[in-house]
């Protein structure tokens, strides 16, 4: 077991070791999974939350795709976005008509991994999200529209209700991105000091035989996931400090 | 690069003979360049008691599974750590088998124009000089290590950002260079295997400097070590020599890996 | 002598037209027209399943009916009308409390509103008070005895002060003591500030009190609607007179009427009943079984104002708590009485047994039998 | 004369001992002692919050007290104990049915008792039809009305033909119709087939017809606890009477007995009183207001077996639906009546007028003062 | 967008082109993923559930962990794993003195993808089960007892009362193993023929610039995905006729 103890001993050098590499490709790995995550919410929440509580024809069909998409390979989403995007590819032209003076290139840049990631985490934070919707009582979306909430008023109550399973969607959405190499590793490139995450440093270690390095950064990469699950765990007790 | 594989299964079963299975632990660059598909058939066949399972990584994950004893027999490119690996116990032996060469590859238009250029250290000098993208493999591979010894001798440190180090397999870089106009340096055999897909050309090739030497190292306590040695002696002997020479003329027209065991 | 204040006939506030609801093919609503007038406080009664709940949130505009519409001051709405929603607040039968505080839940519909937070907090605080939960704004909302939380459904939409209330069986959890100050609590709210309610209960007492109008439900229809003395004085088929506890309706005749009293022929017997019909004209006839008083049968009745005595004789007697509900036959006509415990006892009642009834002239209800039909 | 069969005094089948039951901090249960006897059903009466279904889910064993202990059998038992937990069944206040169908509902008990599938559905087919609900088996349990809901809920108790029931105001949603046919069926099975009950309730009139016992509880506590004619007829402080719904117990001095008949001098006033007890005591008297009968001050009063007659003067009406509650003062006591709107219209009653009130003997409830004390 | 035309088409010749090799490789995932999904379904619903239902202190720690659990890296769990299970790892010699007939050798080896995917799942189904059944009111189970039920009853009922919520965590779960590659890749080789899964399948042809192969096995991956996926929501609502 010493090689455990060897990687979390190199987990706390890199950390504390005041290399600027390693604090960057953290920064980064929040940065990118921060914010594919924060779209993934803004699509998945309200998605999930309209197909959790409407009955329409149809919705068990759309189920299986959200719950189908929980499981799309990284890999061939860093493909399919990488296909899209590519110099050859069909949206190039029109990116470069548009972008061509801010960013000549989607392909191997941090909005290109933000793309694929929204794609992998939105169905995991849908899915979980409309399972928890629609665990949620109809009275309660009745009782709050006769008390005059508006259809919004009502979603944020019935979100709020649901909002062990809600959080749930997050930390599944956030743990399915930030543990994901294929994707950003085909779209970013895995370019040092540029579209370098953690998961992609870690898996070059891993090819370089420095299984003690890539450890210790699989080590730092779970902590900082506890650190934020614990934090994101704290605030929704205290927000449910009265929960049955 | 998977349909091709005969399937040799049902053929074995009528044979009586026990056999047993041998890891042969060698790189992704080796394996994309779909010379195992031919090699380990031949070997099997010649070596029916053996089944040969091959485990593609990076050089040093291969080197690091060696030291491991979780591989039996290493087909790798990194001379320097074939040696240290040996010294250190962790191989019994190592032979060279084969090498082929590395190719500096870039776009048609040369934007750099180092084109023609007789060595490969002088291209990328003129290469930095002029700023042109070159995506380096930056994983420490046997490539990677080629490249550095490149810059060494062309006495140039490279940093910027016209200097690419992806972290990534040869093909994944190839495919990088391609988007991104770039240049960088390729083993031919990969270059070749994926040169469709690629908008890229030959613009340094025949320097002595772009020797890529492969080594075989039977791994010291190995699980099946009788495996591990017949496999580094049948690779080495004449007939797998032969198969390595005729690799790839069909396909490509030329050969991709020039035996050179002793 | 009462707190309750008749008010009826303001302008209809809701509307239904032609409303029918299915699920799954069952019809479980079907009103072809219905009213809610302005300040009054209309109350439905019904047995178990008769379509109460589902008219209440029909009205409320909380559930689309699969036909017919809903107006609202004359305007057709549909569900999740702003302005509507804005008016009206709700109590449902089973109250469903949001997860956090009693106060959370309670402020939720202020809140809704923009109240300032100061407002609001007082604003919660004497609803609470009001329904005998002071001090409780801390509590969790899912940790409440069931009355309790039933208490804190009702303060959450007192507090709001709406014009429309719509409340289901909003005190069915609670013991007679906080009821009675309820109960005494809402005939005071729903008389005093114009509001309109819609009151379903299966408490025939409490409907009385609170209640302007009545309408009675069964099976998804409204089979009887009218006023509350009306409703439950004069039931106009054996159904309904059983279940507001009666028994059925008498079928009579009125042979003379003057100054607002007449003399009504019930199979071969006369009663005095105080009503404005003229003669000559069918009649329903009812009395309720609390309006009439028993006497021993030999016993010299003194002077007073009950115009109708007649001797009956008692067919069954029925244990109902603090009172008796005795069945009574005479002259070809059936009648029941309430009486208390004590009563009963002291006049040594069984079946077949013989009594003096007596009961006044205003206590017999009196409808013209045409004039009886289901619905509005 | 009623469905009602004082059962009192079996062997003890629940025991509840020393039983706390605190929610952060707050102790909302303290009872030292609780017996529930085999046979007998016992009501639990109190407002709302006073722990009633906290008591009853401690003797179902359903929640572990944070202090005391429960026999069962004269054993003591723990939350989860199987053969206690077969033996028992249990209606919530909040009927919580399972998704799936009513049939699915009903017979989940029977399944959990391994009873084969064809006696299941007999069983569930007459325990729905026992509630009204006959023929919904396929129906969605989510999709009931309120009363249908809790019928449901107390035909899935039923079924299982348990020891003990405990019934948790399993009748609050019901209309008076089918409750009136509830409540008869339940006074039969919980007298027939030697069932043992708890009972909660707030509806004082259910008590008194299925109950053989009751407690009242406050705050936590049981204040008082008897037959059920015993502890709703005197109450022994002002609090319960007032929840019962009488004045304050009188209280008096036994001047003479002879033959189970007592001259009680109670303030100014001799009151007669059936009781056992003996001359020279203190003692509580309470008359329930039913009992008491109002006549017009100046009438001869007809021959009657009511041996206490006095005259009262009426001091508040309070309208309660169907009846009205007149409190009433006499020689220094203070007595309340409850009469049909029909008599205080007849006797024109209103504060300050004088009449007479008369009243049985065995109507005045007699318990000796130092008898009185809270718990069992 | 040609190439996903051709993608699809190359999907269609792999699946009925009658390849043994293609079938093999479908087949071994089915199996390794259906396998470690049971697995991780028998401890993740129990321990969901416990977690889900009881209160206890530390109970915020230990769902920040399970959420955490949702985003362990595949190539970090492979790493793990491979570290216990190598020959110079700490397990070896435990393995071989009880298995060494039957199996010489745990590396590189199905059971060994069994337990790295067991790992990564696991966390996912009991995060998003104990959020199901905490969703779950008490009055249910309080409700179950009062009938008779036992524990094991009372769980039953409860996670068939929350089964949107079960079925999401199956869904994720399942979703999480059969598009990861990292951890089946470390520990089971890509054997050909032996530990090769549709994931390192695509992962091999991806890097050796067959974008049209790749892409083809991950239509045909997330294809096989669908059809399991909609009989799964199906199963549920048949279960769930009279649902709300
Ligand atoms: N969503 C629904 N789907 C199917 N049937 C329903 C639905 N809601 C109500 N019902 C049925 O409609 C009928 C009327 O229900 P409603 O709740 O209006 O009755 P109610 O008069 O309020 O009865 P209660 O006094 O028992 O509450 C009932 O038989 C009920 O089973
Ligand atoms: N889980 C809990 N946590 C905190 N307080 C509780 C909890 N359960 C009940 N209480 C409190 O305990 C008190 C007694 O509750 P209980 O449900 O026993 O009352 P009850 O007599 O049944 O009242 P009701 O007639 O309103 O149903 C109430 O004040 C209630 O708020
Ligand atoms: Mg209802
Ligand atoms: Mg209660």
């Amino acid at each position: 077991m010493e090689v455990f103890w060897n990687a979390t001993v190199e987990a706390v050098k890199l950390l504390f070791g005041g290399d600027a590499g390693t604090y960057e490709i953290i920064a980064l790995s929040l940065r990118v999974s921060g914010l594919s995550l924060l779209l993934a919410m803004l699509i998945g929440i309200p998605v999930g939350y309209l197909i959790g509580s409407r009955r329409f024809s149809g919705r068990g069909l759309i189920i299986a795709l959200v719950n189908t998409g929980m499981g799309l390979p990284p890999v061939v989403v860093g493909l399919v976005v990488y296909i899209l995007i590519s110099r050859s590819g069909p949206l190039a032209d029109a990116h470069l008509a548009i972008f061509s003076e801010v960013m000549p290139r989607l392909l191997y840049t941090v909005p290109a991994m933000v793309i694929a990631q929204v794609i992998i985490s939105t169905p995991l934070v849908t899915g979980v999200t409309l399972a928890a919707v629609g665990s949620v009582p109809a009275e309660l979306r009745l009782q709050a529209r006769s008390l005059g909430a508006s259809g919004v008023q009502e979603a944020f109550l019935t979100l709020k209700e649901a909002r062990w399973g809600v959080m749930a969607a997050v930390a599944a959405g956030f743990g399915g991105i930030i543990s994901e190499v294929g994707a950003v590793n085909m779209v970013g490139g895995n370019i040092e000091g540029k579209t370098r995450v953690m998961t992609t440093a870690i898996q070059l270690e891993t090819g370089q035989g420095n299984f003690g390095l890539a450890l210790g950064l699989g080590i730092i990469l779970i902590g900082i996931s506890f650190v934020i699950m614990n934090g994101f765990t704290r605030a929704q007790q205290s927000g449910g400090r009265y929960e049955r | 690069a998977t349909e091709e594989e005969p399937i040799d299964e049902p053929v074995a079963e009528e044979e009586p003979v026990e056999t047993t299975d041998l890891i042969l632990a060698s790189t992704t660059s080796t394996q994309d360049s779909g010379l195992f598909d031919v090699l380990i058939p031949a070997f099997e066949e010649a070596h029916p008691e053996y089944k040969v399972n091959v485990i593609a990584k990076g050089t040093g994950e291969a080197l690091e599974l060696g030291q491991n004893k979780d591989a039996d027999v290493l087909l790798v490119h990194a001379k320097a750590k074939e040696e240290a690996f040996v010294a250190d116990g962790y191989g019994t032996e190592r032979r060279d088998v084969m090498y082929n060469d590395f190719i500096i590859v870039g776009p048609a238009a040369d934007p750099a124009g180092i084109k023609g250029t007789s060595t490969a250290a002088e291209a990328l000098a003129r290469l930095s000089a002029a700023g042109g993208t070159f995506v380096s493999r930056g994983d420490e591979s046997g490539t990677h290590t080629a490249e550095k010894n490149l810059w060494t001798k062309a006495a140039i440190t490279p940093a910027g950002d016209w200097y690419v180090s992806a972290g990534k397999g040869m093909g994944d870089c190839l495919t990088m260079a391609s988007e991104m106009g770039g240049y960088t340096l390729t083993d031919r055999a990969t270059y070749l295997n994926m040169e469709d897909a690629l908008e890229l050309e030959i613009v340094v090739e025949g320097d002595t400097a772009l020797f890529n030497q492969y080594g075989v190292i039977p791994v010291t306590d190995a699980t099946n070590m009788e495996g591990a040695q017949a496999f580094a002696e049948w690779i080495t002997s004449d007939e797998g020599q032969a198969i390595i020479a005729g690799y790839g003329v069909e396909e490509f027209g030329q050969p991709l890996f020039f035996p050179n065991a002793e | 002598m009462s707190a309750r204040h008749p008010r009826v006939g303001g302008a209809p506030v809701i509307t239904a037209e032609n409303v029918v609801m299915r699920y799954h093919r069952r019809t479980v609503l079907d009103v072809p027209g219905f009213e809610l007038h302005d300040g009054e406080t209309h109350v439905l009664l019904g047995p178990s399943g008769s379509g109460k709940s589902t008219l209440l949130r029909m009205l409320g505009l909380l559930e689309r009916p699969s036909s017919g519409r809903i107006l609202l001051d004359g305007r057709e709405v549909v569900a999740g009308d702003k302005h509507a929603r804005m008016m009206m607040a709700a109590v449902f039968q089973n109250p469903y409390l949001f997860k956090g505080t009693v106060e959370e839940n309670v402020a939720y519909g202020l809140a809704l509103r923009r109240v300032p937070k100061d407002e609001r907090a007082d604003r919660v605080a004497a609803a609470l008070e009001r329904v005998g939960l002071g001090g409780t704004q801390g509590s969790s909302a899912l940790r409440l005895s069931g009355g309790e939380a039933q208490r804190v459904a009702l303060a959450r939409a007192l507090v709001l002060e709406p014009r429309i209330l719509l409340l289901d069986e909003p005190l069915s959890y609670l013991d007679p003591l906080i009821k009675r100050r309820l109960v005494a609590d809402f005939s005071e709210i729903l008389s005093g500030q114009g509001v309109t309610a819609l009151y379903v209960t299966h408490d025939q007492d409490e409907a009385m009190v609170v209640g302007d109008r009545v309408s009675i439900m069964n099976e998804g229809r409204i089979v009887r609607s009218g006023g509350v003395d009306e409703v439950m004085g004069v039931p106009t088929d054996e159904w309904v007179a059983d279940f507001i506890g009666m028994d059925a309706p008498l079928r009579g005749h009125i042979v003379a009427a003057e100054e607002g009293v007449a003399r009504i022929a019930v199979a071969d017997a006369i009663l005095f009943g105080c009503t404005d019909l003229p003669a000559g004209i069918d009649v329903l006839v009812g009395v309720r079984p609390e309006d009439i008083t028993l006497f021993e049968a030999g016993v010299d009745l003194p002077p007073s104002s009950a115009r109708n005595h007649m001797r009956v004789t008692v067919e069954a007697i029925e244990h109902r708590g603090s009172t008796e509900r005795v069945s009574l036959s005479a002259d070809g006509l059936r009648l029941a009485a309430s009486l208390s415990r004590a009563s009963a006892r002291e006049l040594a009642l069984e079946p077949g047994v013989e009594v003096l009834a007596l009961f006044k002239a205003t206590a017999v209800r009196v409808a013209a039998a045409v004039e009886v039909r289901s619905g509005v």
